[in-house]
């Protein structure tokens, strides 16, 4: 297939991959010099589910995202300045240091939003959906989650709202196969694909350390979206590298072995990548370390730039609640 | 002017609203069909795109409705009953009423809830008679809870324009009351509490549909009594209007306050608590909470008398803290 | 298939349906003349799914039921009078007047009550059949719940729980085509029990007009819960006779037609059995005529039972919140 | 006596009480694997039918605790994270706290119920800092709030034995705090608070893991400004021990009252709303409230302690009750 791909855009989905990846290796480093508060999810093991559904989207398409969410926000355009700022919780931030890892969005560029909470996106998705759907608009929303979302009801009622009005959604479940130490397949059955059928909506499951598997099957959603033809399923079988957070490199977790760990990064998707555009003479070994070493930088200048953002001014904490504040509204904890 | 009954001044705003702003539309259960009338004309008038007909799936189409609200649309949504909002309770806590903060402002979630028939209603029993507006102020959302036919058009209106999720109490007790309603579209703002009635004794304040009740009450008392009750209705209760509030109680300094929720941690413990810090030097008697108790509503209708907040109640509270005596 | 039923429960099946219909039509009654406060949601039309299904249970076994509960209490072996005694919110109603209509429950003979809330009750079935299959009992746990239901997450979720851990659990959804104004067809697209399937249990569709089907299909479910098997799910395609509740009779409602019902009642469940025990030799017409008449005494005797039952006391309305009560827990709505 | 952290007197509780009765059983996420420690040991020691790990499915496992303690069992439900109960709140609140009185008292619902790591934990956000007490109080639930690693052994034991359901604040900043635990199965019982400073200047009403940080200021005034203060901890905060809060109160006529959750109808309201209506005659000063403010949690680290509650408030606000003069 990659033959058909021109190159700048097979370049393209590598380099978003690197940056990626580059990005989280960054972020575990500002976690243990403590420059990064809470915790962060890293996507790591993951990049062609992100970079591929994005690569079938423009500017104007939404994201929900999960908590782990940077991989989401990147490939969909985020600007590695500003999310270092969130996670740094600068007034540079997207959040100006309000949202932090869990919550970072850039509406502006349709990323609604990490959310913390397992499985919360995909409705928010399907309204952004009928939005588009209702003023004609060509726009597409999509909703990630993980397979532990699977679940939580809340995914199965936005399944059947998108699939009975036809809306365009793409439900794109990240099959990690764990959710924190719980696998899969200790909790469902059948494959999640097999259940977005049931609403009446194509489900297929996709090899998710391919980032070309991956963006055709998108491209097909997405075309199907785009024609009114409504949502579509996709299930993409991939890994993470670290744990779950990034707490759990100081825990002793077992769910999991080295051996399936190490078997996972055979098949990496960003070497995997990277081996089959120079297979198709799509590029070489130099624009691959050209590419490497510019989002190197872009990471250095992203960091530096969230350092010298200032923090946000305590007095302004109740910022942001409320479009129309009122007096004493929100309330702060004493009576002034 | 014209009398409206208070589900005929939610409909003619809701008209009104989605007549004047194309961005309007309403999600909830049978709808269409109206079952009550509030949403009566509605589907005839702004067509499938604009008004939802749902699935029984409360918390899809509440996170439905912010996500469409960040897409730029100004939803409105149908609770069928007060008490499934806990179906939707992460839709509404977790996402919308957290969303503007942990986004840091870059939008705005211009949401209506509406609780339909709030309150009890007779005979409704455990799961269909709560008034559960307390859970929602402490979630931090903007709720109004009006008594009479012309707030509940005004209060919508503003609720429908307001750029923040605002949770509207439709009060089972208050839909079928009339009242004088303009015709013309127009807002009851925000954070301005009303003085239903004046008064220099005692300051009682009331909310949604026992606000009628009171002033009941007022009546007799001033009557039989010679007592002068000042019945003081918020309206809003998030915002809330803390100045209006503290001008009735230094005032009189005696209060009772009635509000149909329960008890612990309710809407009463509120008013109570920042009355007690702010106006303390002006108090001369306890303030009492006359308030729902603290249980499910049982079915049958002398238990759910026993527990409901009574007129009788009220007025005992007010004979109660008119005589106080500072010891 | 009736040739293999013994009389005496074929009997019984029709006794059953006739003392549901009945008790129906004197609830209308008794709302009519105020004497039934609040509202009661009739179970006309649907009365075989309730006696086919508890057919198949023993008093051991429990369900968990509906807004609609008055057919599945009845068919569980609730007894008349202390439902009537109930719905008349009495103190020797089922519990003791505080429940009323929508919560009618007998946990002595595993009728874990009827819930207002739609869904709620499948992942209760759950927990219940979770107990049984711990302590080894050969205990079924079925939850009924509407066509409407199916679009509520929890079910979903309750569901997942049953086939993962092989529960002893009977999934009823009684598809009566409509929840409240809203069909079936415009908010599904595939049928209910395709949706079961997806989570890698039985699914089966059955006429819920027809008892020895239902029966059939819950024999078959039982069976496979007793042996450790697992869950079943059963959508039985029914009609309500009467409006959504009481309250609709006064309203003008047109989200169905005339013809439509007229339809349904050609195949009304009471009829069809009573023609074919007649038609096997199971019975004879003066059969049908007695067991009429036997119920019509049962209600009445039951309609006697509750009006000469004592109404609570107010000044115990906050009796039966906790088992173990502290002082001013629960709290009066007034300080005593 | 041995000392225990708080988390490690969890798993204590949990051994014993299930070794004691048979029919305990614990359900939730990622218990098994144990990423805390709270449930250590647990699925080794009772294996899969009583240590139940289950998908993400908060309403389904609550609601079948619920089934399950209908049926015998006394279910112990961990939620994660506390904020995860807004998912679950339909059949916490419409199914389980309503259960036993819709049902006429037919059945009893032995559910214990752990928030672990309630409140926040340093740079969680909006969705994972979480205390929400509150809302679980107005709906009807026992709630126990340890301050402790002895109470918190002691409320657990109570809370699984109890036949209703309990609410235990497993609160994140307690969870690492180490204190005397005795090694045998105890109980500390509901609706006793506990004097855990004496005093007679100012009565300060602490919250869980706020009462380490009260007893501090206190220590503090004592020895800096020769101000004595009384510390109460309530440690079941529904049923509450009025008479022993009132004692205090009535000995001090001062009152600050010290909780970190949001302030609208939050515990602190309820707290002041009593002592306000039952020692009104006692009150030297308006009670005075230091809360969480109204917002979810703000990321930033400077923004969060801006919005936590915070001894020097507490300072401030026993300093400002122990100087007012009645006027
Ligand atoms: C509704 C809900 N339940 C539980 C949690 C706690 N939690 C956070 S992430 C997670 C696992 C999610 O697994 P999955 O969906 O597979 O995503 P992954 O972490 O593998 O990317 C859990 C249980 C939560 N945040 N939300
Ligand atoms: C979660 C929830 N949403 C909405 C309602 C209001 N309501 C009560 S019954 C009903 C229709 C239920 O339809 P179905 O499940 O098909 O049962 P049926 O009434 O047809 O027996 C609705 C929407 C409710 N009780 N619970
Ligand atoms: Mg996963
Ligand atoms: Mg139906």
């Amino acid at each position: 297939m990659s033959n058909i791909m021109p190159a700048p855009f097979a370049r393209s989905l590598y380099y978003n991959m690197a940056r990626i990846r580059q990005f989280e290796n960054r972020v575990v480093t500002l976690v243990d010099d403590n420059e990064i508060a809470g915790v962060c999810h890293e996507y790591s093991g993951q990049e062609a589910v992100a970079v591929g559904i994005c690569g079938a989207l423009t500017t104007s398409d939404i994201v929900t995202s999960t908590h782990r969410g940077h991989g989401h926000t990147l490939a969909k355009g985020g600007d590695v300045g500003r999310m270092f700022a969130e996670l740094l919780a600068r007034t540079g931030g997207y959040n100006k240091g309000r949202g932090g890892s869990m919550h970072i969005a850039d509406v502006g560029i349709g990323i609604f939003g990490a959310n913390g909470i397992v499985g919360a996106g995909a409705p928010i998705a399907c309204g952004a959906a009928h939005k588009f759907k209702a003023a004609r608009e060509n726009r597409v929303a999509v909703s990630f989650f993980g397979d532990g979302a699977i679940n939580q009801g809340v995914l199965h009622e936005a399944m059947n709202l998108a699939a009975i009005w036809d809306l365009p959604v793409i439900f794109v479940c990240e099959n990690n196969q764990y959710a924190i130490s719980t696998p899969l397949k200790e909790v469902t059955i059948l494959d999640p694909y097999v259940r977005a059928q049931s609403y009446g909506m194509p489900g297929v499951c996709v090899d998710g350390m391919d980032v070309e598997a991956v963006y055709h099957a998108a491209l097909t959603a997405t075309e199907r979206a785009r024609t009114g033809k409504g949502p579509t399923f996709i299930e993409c079988q991939t890994y993470r590298y670290f744990g779950h957070y990034t707490g759990e490199r100081h825990m002793k977790m077992n769910y999991r072995s080295q051996e399936e760990l190490d078997r996972w990064k055979l098949r990496d998707p960003i070497k995997i990548w990277a081996a089959r555009m120079m297979e198709s003479g799509l590029c070489a070994q130099e624009d691959i370390e050209a590419i490497d070493a510019e989002v190197n930088i872009e990471i250095d200048r992203g960091v530096e730039f969230a350092r010298s953002s200032p923090p946000p001014n305590p007095a302004e904490a109740l910022d942001c609640m409320y479009a129309v504040p009122y007096p004493n509204t929100p309330a702060w904890g004493v009576e002034p | 002017m014209r009398q409206l009954r208070f589900l005929q001044a939610m409909n003619e705003a809701y008209h009104q609203a989605m007549g004047a702003d194309e961005s309007v539309m309403i999600i909830g259960e049978d709808i269409r069909g109206g079952i009550r009338g509030e949403t009566k004309g509605l589907h005839g008038a702004f067509g499938d795109l604009r008004v939802l007909d749902t699935p029984i799936s409360e918390a899809a189409f509440t996170g439905f409705a912010t996500g469409a609200a960040l897409a730029g649309l100004r939803p409105i949504v149908q609770f069928q009953v007060p008490s499934l909002i806990y179906v939707a309770f992460d839709q509404l806590v977790n996402q919308a009423a957290k969303m503007r903060l942990m986004l840091g402002g870059q939008a705005n979630l211009p949401i209506t809830y509406t609780l339909m028939v709030s309150g009890s209603r007779g005979g409704n029993a455990g799961q269909h008679s709560d008034n559960p507006y307390p859970y929602l102020l402490h979630a931090g959302f903007k709720v109004v809870c009006p008594s009479n036919a012309y707030d509940a058009k005004g209060l919508m209106i503003q609720a429908i324009r307001e750029d923040d999720p605002v949770v509207f109490i439709a009060s089972a007790m208050s839909l079928p009351q009339k009242g004088p309603v303009p015709e013309e579209i127009y807002a009851v703002p925000f954070g301005c509490g009303d003085v239903k009635r004046e008064g220099s004794d005692v300051t009682v304040i009331a909310i949604g549909h026992l606000v009628p009740e009171a002033l009941a009450v007022a009546e007799r008392l001033a009557q039989e009594k010679n007592i002068s009750v000042e019945v003081w209705d918020p309206r809003s209760l998030l915002p809330l209007d803390r100045e209006g509030l503290l001008k009735s109680v230094k005032k009189t300094g005696r209060v009772v306050i009635y509000d149909d929720t329960n008890r612990t941690c309710g809407f009463a413990a509120e008013l109570s608590a920042i009355i007690g810090e702010l106006a303390f030097s002006s108090l001369k008697a306890p303030i009492k909470r006359v308030t729902r108790a603290d249980v499910p509503m049982p079915f049958n209708l002398a238990l759910e008398a026993a527990v409901l907040p009574k007129p009788q109640q009220l007025e005992d509270a007010i004979l109660a803290v008119r005589s106080y005596a500072h010891v």
